[in-house]
């Protein structure tokens, strides 16, 4: 019997400029597909096309684009909006923000049947609650009239999935369901995705993590620019990359490649400064001087304790990694290393020298021995400057000739050419956003760098590139970095210590290789557990 | 948004005839906006005189171009006296410590309180009607709306991550105001003096139809549209034309205000 | 809200009534009783409904359908009976009786006897009063004596050959004697009197309800008709903005409009379902006064100069549209004893200028203004835009303009009242325009007599072209004084004579008093006193 | 007034905090309330006395009064004004706290009494301004956010136009439209509804202008939000789409305008009172201050004081309740 979706070429176009070009895939029911490809492959308005939510002044044709005995292509709006949420759920891309932050989560689940379904607004509110429950969420009661801001990422994850599952549809579209979430909620939400698949549902799940899709897709298509690359059974696809492009998508997913590995084939670093293949082994772990020091470390907020009784040590040319999920503190940490914020106990010291305790007029000629960057660059860079203006401000050379070249040698040194000081910082792509920053950072040579997910928010392929030129410039200046991240797999690959954090506190600490190795705290099992692994583990 | 083309062009067009007519008013309007034909009064608009002519036979079309000058000059003198109070209070209440922007506050919303129209009011009787006078009484009117603005923009661009950015490069508090702040500051204050301007020449017209503005024989248009409305059942033509420019001109500062803002915003 | 709301209501719906059927209804020719008259007046709210307080136009034109006076005047200006039904001059002039009707009764009860006439003149010249009309008018009236029930003897300090013409006017009205020992702010605010209606509410910034006097029987002789008033109640409402008040007739929410601009009278004209009564008022012509107290004006020939470089003709007609009619006489048309004299003012740039070198200034500085040692010669023109309406304005920007030609520099200041009597007290002016209305030529003692330039206490005075002619002042003093009309006749015009010659004023036009009404309003009237139109014969056609 | 504020986020003071910490909220608000009330009543009662003119003129029937000396001594000694000006001001402030008013020199009548009559049809005239400005602002921003790009275009045009629109013109175009020519409407207010649809008109139009330009933005950056896109793939229509989710976030920058609009809205009823001849405190206050009526012009000004403190305070508390993000973020 025929596929319950088939689509055959799709095309979608905004005025002009192709999008999404030659897409086909079938889709039974109770079988999950995966499209995976980077930001701006087009993988999301495929998905969205299905529903005629292209977006304003779409041009969509195919050859076929059927979903049971309705053709999606001349449906009407009033068809289409009787498919929508009765037939075909979506989960949007965003989710910490598909829900409307001035009403309550229940009435927006509520909705779904208000539109689909002959429930009163008493019944259907107690079948809001009922749907809560159904895909975990715990007290359902509560949570149904509180707003989404009271909720957790991962609650509002599962009341988006609730709001969309509602009229019990046959297909479900998820769009990115757990970017942004930590690695124990991710699995949590990943596991009730694969529930619903289990119980007949037709899933379309769309990722840049390939680690996510492999979890749960049967079969994957590979997208780039608008075209499926490649595509098959998750298996062959993941295990024998046959495009180049996959090859190098797989290549770059940092989970499990040992320290100082190259996740890109490319050398980042041409010039004098590229160290040789030799030297690519790690430094020889020569007890050397610490940097940057914390003990005892206190920070509240109101009644909430942020950071409670941490302490560390960063040796000059290594990488202490601090990872943990969102609210366990690290960032708190890091603003107190920076000492942009004043611990309420505890003590920083900054090359051997007190530097929580300095005054601020104290510490502002030793500032340029302690960089950082952070996880938005964009936001970090005066709106007005280009980039020129940017690195010529951090270099302090201010306005003399000598001022030009040095900005092009710092450039060269992230990997980027001169042709970029007249550019504006918001018209570049996310990762030379954020080489641009480290460019700034290194600019006054400092002693250490403090990276507070620096790549969280970049396509792994882009990802690779970025840590890859962190490496390279430790190797190169003895850099030491205070590494803080969400992503287990990159923190890995980053750091020779570990700081594992939760609830404000240290529970674990040491080599990684040991952390990794034998996990002592419950908490860093669990963490690991979680992780996405690229094997479909 | 990009606001569409046409309407810009249109804006910039009224604008740069107002410009014109204010630096080189005898270029656009030859005759002398203050002699009076008692012979040709109340003529109704005619290819002669294209605005029609006022109650002692002067050209209304060439009052209106004479009277360019002295509305712009008030709707920009009292838009720099609004926004430069404003500029003061928005800076000490953002960027000061919190008892001063807590005094500040207080002292904006004693403004506030006042009807605006009131603070005009009691500034002109004390001191007497007359342009100098009604621009200052509109610039006072309107620094408190525009010190609550100044002090939520530098609130927000104070807490900008870029200027923690240049705190951690070692950059001293007078060098983050000067260098980074006040600059991003410039940006939104540019769209309220457009829309300040457009405003203030609304208000000091108001102010002319109390009575308390412009002293006749002067060709302002608040005074010419005051002096129109007793004429408008039999005139329309008297009231109208003022009133017309007054509403031009305002309509077409905000639209250069706001296209100027959407082209700087998606450079 | 809703001790405003009741009688609003009540009037608003006959208004309402009567304005929907205002159109179609059959016209008849008797008077038909009952109906409400919806009055729109343009002048600011009185702040007290009892004329002896104060006592400006607005307060004569209200209290003229509720207060009467002891005599009247009819159209030929000769003195006729009203509360009083006769009096008698003593030979030697320093007393006066008048006999007063028996069968009035003002409307709390209290008959109308001597007392009555005691008690205003004493509330008059009572400083707790504050009265400055009629306060100025009794000047010489040092008592008042019973000579019987209904008949009272007014007793002078010297001959005052003005005092019935006083006696006519609303400022002077006799009011219930128990009402005037209530205070003065309930009394300003229900008046007590025995005219053909009665204050019953007054809503500050709304509106004044009268209502009929159902036993009202004492109208002056030249009424229209006998016994009580025809309507059954007047809505008296303040519309400042000229524009809306016209706009108010036309769409009949109100009957009667006051304070008409020119160009809406020429409308009216050519729309039938509105009427006009023209009614200039008593006493001075609307005039500007030139400041003879200080240069450059104490020089005749700059005088004479500025009033040759003024051309009014032109303005009066192309600002009033021939609804105004060009005065060349101190005095109002309608005083008997007007005189005018057209040579002087004719407008001629030549001889102002001859006259201007004569005076000596004849250098000119770079904006043609005249320049004698230094100070150029400048001019300032205060101007109350509460009293002179926006085409007097207009006049005066255009004289302003034609004066430049012959050299004066005219400095308009538009001013509101107070800061207007506040810059004439300080004498912070060359040139103004300030309407007086009296009953009678003894206006020119009160304009030009030089007491005339001693302040009041508020600063406030009366002769501001500052002449001070002894000659003048004894022909004033003398005509004020003789009963004998030929001779008081005599000595007015060699006092007017004086006045225009010597170019102290520059007469306009008579003081302008327009009304317009619906025309199935029939019965309006004049009081040919102050020229305030009575609503007693007044009926709707309705 | 209308000053000119476009986008401007509501502004709420330093003093966040979570819910139970409501008490210091409402502490610090009274006490600046309290503050504000003072000044103004202070510097309206000294910037009076700038004025030229003699006060006991005013009492004596406004100025021009040819009154006695001895009317005028008397007046001084029954309104204090021979007293030393700091004796009159104190005196004033006590007599302030017990509520007492003072008497009106012009009126002749206790100034609560005076404005008791007059409040009525002012806050009558805003209110109704008021909800026919917002209806006029969402409805516009109905129509451009359903209809398209020509719509939305045309619809800004008109705020922008709206927002320019002087007071008095407005009135004059409006009643030379409706009432002379049409006929429709009674140029000046007459009692019941037919009285109050233009001056109401004059004063909504130019306030919608300024409310839909200030709605607009939030109301574009809903609709082009994920929980929109959310609500779509529900199976929401457009309408449904713009009333559930993209109106109410308009409301929030719409209530921070609330405090100014209250502001422009009293200044508008200066002009559209005399316009329309409605009684109300506007026209009262224009007269009051010709006139040099002291107490009276204190008094006004005080209510209008009252009233933005209220408008404020509310609008403050419905930010907090509307958004919650606000009360946690401690803005």
């Amino acid at each position: 019997m025929s596929a319950m979706l088939e689509v055959r070429d799709l095309r979608v176009s905004f005025g002009g400029t192709t999008v999404v070009s030659g897409v086909s895939f079938d889709l039974e029911a109770g079988e999950c597909i995966g499209l995976v490809g980077e930001s701006g492959s087009g993988k999301s308005v495929t998905a969205r096309s299905l529903l005629g939510l292209a977006g304003e002044g779409a041009a969509v044709s195919a050859s076929a684009l059927r979903f049971d005995e309705h053709d999606l292509l001349s449906a009407s709006p009033r068809l289409l909006r009787r498919l929508r949420g009765r037939e075909i759920g979506y989960v949007s891309q965003a989710a910490l923000l598909a829900l409307d932050p001035l009403r309550p989560v229940g009435r927006e689940i509520a909705d779904t049947l208000r539109l689909h379904g002959p429930l009163g607004p008493r019944q259907r509110q107690d079948r809001a609650v009922e749907l809560l429950a159904e895909v975990g969420v715990p007290e359902p009661e509560l949570r149904a009239g509180q707003r989404a801001d009271e909720l957790s990422g991962g609650l509002r994850q599962r009341a988006v999935i609730a709001s969309a599952i509602a009229a019990r549809p046959r297909l479900l579209i998820a769009d990115e369901p757990t970017t942004a979430l930590d690695s124990t909620v991710q699995a949590g939400i990943l596991r009730l995705l694969e529930r619903l698949r289990a119980e007949g549902m037709g899933l379309i799940l769309i990722s840049h993590d390939l680690a996510v899709v492999s979890r749960l897709a049967s079969r994957i298509l590979v997208m780039r620019a608008g075209e499926v690359v490649e595509s098959g059974p998750t298996d062959e696809v993941l295990g024998s990359p046959r495009h180049p492009y996959t090859r190098r998508l797989v290549a770059a997913v940092a989970t499990d490649r040992p320290r100082w590995a190259p996740l890109t084939e490319a050398r980042p670093m041409a010039g004098a400064l590229a160290p040789s293949p030799s030297e690519a082994l790690p430094p020889a772990a020569v007890p050397s001087e610490v940097v940057l020091e914390a003990s005892g470390l206190v920070r509240r907020f109101g009644d909430r304790l942020a950071v409670d009784d941490v302490g560390f040590s960063v040796r000059r040319g290594s990488t202490l990694g601090v990872v943990g999920e969102s609210g366990s503190g690290k960032t708190t940490v890091a603003r107190l290393a920076l000492a942009i914020d004043r611990p309420d106990a505890g003590t920083v010291r900054l090359l051997g020298e007190p530097w929580s305790e300095a005054t601020e007029r104290e510490r502002r000629p030793r500032r340029a021995r302690i960089g950082a960057i952070y996880q938005d660059a964009l936001s970090s860079f005066d709106p007005r400057w280009t980039v020129g203006q940017t690195l010529a401000d951090a270099l302090s050379s201010g306005r003399t000739r000598r001022a030009g070249e040095e900005v092009a040698e710092l450039l060269e040194r992230v990997g980027l050419g001169p042709e970029f000081m007249a550019r504006r910082p918001r018209g570049l792509s996310g990762g030379q956003q954020q080489r641009i920053a480290i460019a700034r950072a290194i600019a006054p040579r400092p002693d250490v760098l403090i990276c507070d997910e620096p790549v969280s928010s970049l396509d792994v392929s882009v990802q690779a590139q970025v840590l890859d030129l962190l490496d390279e410039l430790q190797r190169a200046y003895g850099l030491s970095y205070l590494f803080i991240g969400h992503d287990l797999g990159v923190v890995r690959h980053m750091s020779d210590e570990l700081l594992v954090m939760r609830g404000g506190r240290v529970v674990e600490s040491g080599a990684t290789e040991r952390v990794f190795g034998d996990p002592r705290h419950p908490y860093t099992r669990e963490l690991i557990a979680a992780a996405p692994r690229l094997n479909g583990g | 948004m990009r606001r569409p083309r046409p309407l810009e062009l249109i804006a910039a067009a009224v604008l740069l005839f107002l410009v014109l007519a204010a630096l080189f008013p005898s270029l656009l309007a030859p005759g002398d906006p203050l002699a009076i034909h008692p012979a040709e009064s109340f003529l109704a608009p005619s290819w002669a005189h294209p605005f029609g002519t006022d109650e002692s036979g002067r050209g209304i079309y060439t009052r209106i171009v004479h009277g360019a000058g002295p509305s712009l000059v008030i709707g920009l003198s009292a838009t720099a006296i609004g926004i430069g109070l404003a500029l003061v209070l928005g800076l000490a209440a953002g960027l000061g410590p919190r008892w001063l922007d807590f005094g500040t506050t207080r002292f904006v919303e004693v403004l506030f309180a006042f009807p605006g129209l009131l603070l005009a009011l009691l500034f002109i009787v004390i001191y007497g009607p007359g342009v100098v006078t009604s621009t200052i009484a509109v610039g006072l009117s309107t620094a408190p709306g525009y010190a609550r603005i100044i002090r939520s923009q530098v609130l927000l661009v104070r807490r900008a991550p870029y200027l923690e950015a240049a705190r951690v490069l070692g950059r001293g508090p007078a060098v983050r105001v000067f260098r980074t702040l006040l600059p991003n500051l410039a940006g939104s204050l540019f769209v309220l003096v457009t829309l300040g301007i457009g405003q203030s020449i609304v208000w000091a017209s108001s102010l002319s139809y109390l009575g308390l503005g412009a002293v006749p024989p002067a060709a302002e248009w608040g005074a010419m549209l005051s002096a129109g409305r007793t004429y408008v059942a039999s005139f329309w033509w008297m009231s109208f034309f003022p009133g017309l420019f007054i509403v031009l001109s305002a309509v077409s500062t905000t639209l250069i205000g706001r296209s100027l803002q959407n082209r700087v915003r998606s450079a | 809200m809703n001790r405003l709301a009741l009688p609003l209501l009540s009037a608003a719906a006959v208004a309402l009534l009567l304005a929907g059927c205002s159109t179609a209804a059959p016209t008849n020719s008797e008077p038909v009783s009952g109906g409400t008259l919806v009055y729109a007046s343009g002048d600011g709210e009185p702040t007290c409904l009892d004329p002896h307080v104060g006592g400006n136009y607005p307060q004569a034109l209200v209290a003229t359908q509720y207060l009467e006076s002891l005599v009247s005047k009819n159209k030929d200006g000769e003195i006729i009976p009203w509360l009083a039904t006769s009096w008698k001059e003593a030979d030697d002039g320093l007393s006066w009786v008048f006999t007063l009707r028996d069968d009035v009764t003002f409307t709390d009860g209290t008959p109308l006897t001597w007392e009555a006439v005691a008690a205003n003149i004493a509330h008059l010249q009572d400083p707790a009063t504050a009265s400055s009309t009629g306060y100025l008018a009794l000047q010489k009236v040092t008592g008042v004596e019973k000579v019987d029930e209904h008949s009272a003897k007014v007793l002078l300090s010297a001959p005052d050959s003005a005092l019935l013409d006083s006696l006519s006017q609303p400022w002077l009205a006799i009011e219930s004697p128990t009402a005037l020992k209530r205070s003065q702010e309930v009394n300003c605010e229900s008046p007590v009197g025995t005219g053909p209606f009665e204050v019953t509410a007054w809503d500050r910034q709304q509106s004044i309800t009268l209502e009929r006097n159902k036993d009202y029987d004492s109208p002056p002789a030249d009424a229209g008709h006998k016994g009580p008033a025809y309507l059954k109640k007047i809505v008296w409402r303040f519309l400042p903005d000229s524009a809306s008040r016209y706009a108010a007739l036309r769409a009949g929410t109100v009957d009667v409009i006051d304070n008409v601009q020119p160009d809406t009278i020429v409308a009216a004209e050519k729309d039938d379902t509105i009427d006009h009564l023209d009614a200039p008022r008593p006493g001075a012509s609307n005039r500007i006064e030139l400041n003879s107290g200080k240069a450059p004006f104490d020089d005749e020939r700059v005088r004479e100069a500025f009033i040759r470089s003024a051309d009014v003709d032109d303005a009066v007609k192309s600002l009033f549209f021939g609804t105004a009619k060009r005065s060349y006489s101190a005095l109002s048309s309608v005083e008997k004893l007007g005189y005018s004299d057209k040579s002087l003012f004719d407008y001629d740039q030549k001889a102002a200028a001859t006259l201007l070198d004569e005076a000596g200034w004849t250098e000119k500085d770079a904006e043609g203004y005249r320049v004698k040692d230094g100070t150029r010669l400048e001019l300032d023109f205060p101007v109350s835009t509460n009293q002179s309406i926006p085409a007097e304005q207009s006049l005066f920007e255009q004289i302003q303009a034609t004066a430049k030609q012959a050299g004066f520099k005219v400095d308009l200041h538009p001013l509101d009242l107070s800061s207007w009597y506040g810059a004439l007290a300080k004498n912070d002016y060359n040139l103004v325009s300030a309407p007086y209305t009296k009953v009678g030529p003894d206006v020119l003692r009160i304009l030009y007599h030089s007491d005339g330039t001693i302040p009041a206490p508020s600063g406030y005075f009366a002769n501001l072209a500052q002449l001070k002619d002894p000659k003048l002042d004894a022909l004033l003093v003398q005509a004020s004084e003789t009963s004998d009309q030929d001779e008081r006749a005599a000595l007015y015009k060699q006092a007017q004579q004086i006045v225009l010659e010597g170019y102290y004023i520059l007469p306009l036009y008579d003081q302008q008093n327009h009304f317009l009404y619906r025309a199935d309003v029939k019965g309006i009237r004049a009081l040919p006193t102050v020229s305030t139109p009575t609503f007693y014969d007044a009926w709707l056609d309705r | 007034m209308a000053g000119s504020i476009a986008a401007q986020p509501p502004v709420t003071t330093r003093t966040g905090g979570r819910a139970r910490r409501w008490l210091p909220w409402l502490l610090l608000r009274t006490g600046g309330v309290l503050f504000v009330l003072w000044a103004v009543a202070t510097i309206t009662f000294f910037a009076i006395r700038l004025i030229p003119g003699d006060p006991a003129e005013a009492v004596l029937g406004g100025p021009g009064s040819q009154a006695s000396e001895e009317a005028l001594a008397q007046a001084r000694r029954e309104y204090g004004l021979d007293r030393p000006l700091i004796l009159q001001y104190l005196g004033y402030l006590g007599r302030l706290l017990t509520g007492d008013l003072g008497r009106s020199y012009s009126l002749r009548a206790p100034v609560a009494e005076v404005i008791g009559e007059n409040l009525g049809g002012t806050l009558l005239l805003a209110l109704l301004s008021l909800a026919a400005a917002a209806v006029i602002a969402l409805g516009l921003a109905a129509w451009s956010a359903r209809g398209g790009k020509g719509a939305s275009g045309v619809s800004s045009v008109l705020e922008i136009v709206g927002a320019a629109v002087p007071h008095f013109w407005l009135a004059i175009s409006l009643i030379l439209l409706f009432s002379t020519w049409l006929g429709w409407l009674p140029p000046v207010s007459v009692p019941g509804p037919a009285g109050l649809v233009l001056p109401v008109l004059t004063l909504a139009i130019p306030l919608a202008g300024f409310l839909g330009q200030v709605m607009r933005e939030s109301i574009l950056d809903a609709m082009a939000s994920p929980f929109v896109l959310a609500a779509r793939a529900r199976g929401e229509g457009e309408g449904g789409v713009f009333w559930r989710h993209a109106a109410r976030h308009a409301a929030l920058p719409a209530i921070g305008l609330a405090g100014w609009a209250f502001g422009a809205l009293i200044s508008g009823a200066v002009v559209v009172e005399s316009i329309f001849a409605r009684p109300g405190l506007g026209r009262s206050l224009l007269a009051a201050v010709q006139l040099r009526d002291v107490p009276l012009v204190i008094g006004i000004v005080l209510v209008v004081a009252l009233g933005y403190m209220l408008v404020t305070t509310l609008t403050d508390l419905a930010d907090r309740l509307a958004d919650p993000r606000l009360r946690r973020a401690g803005r």
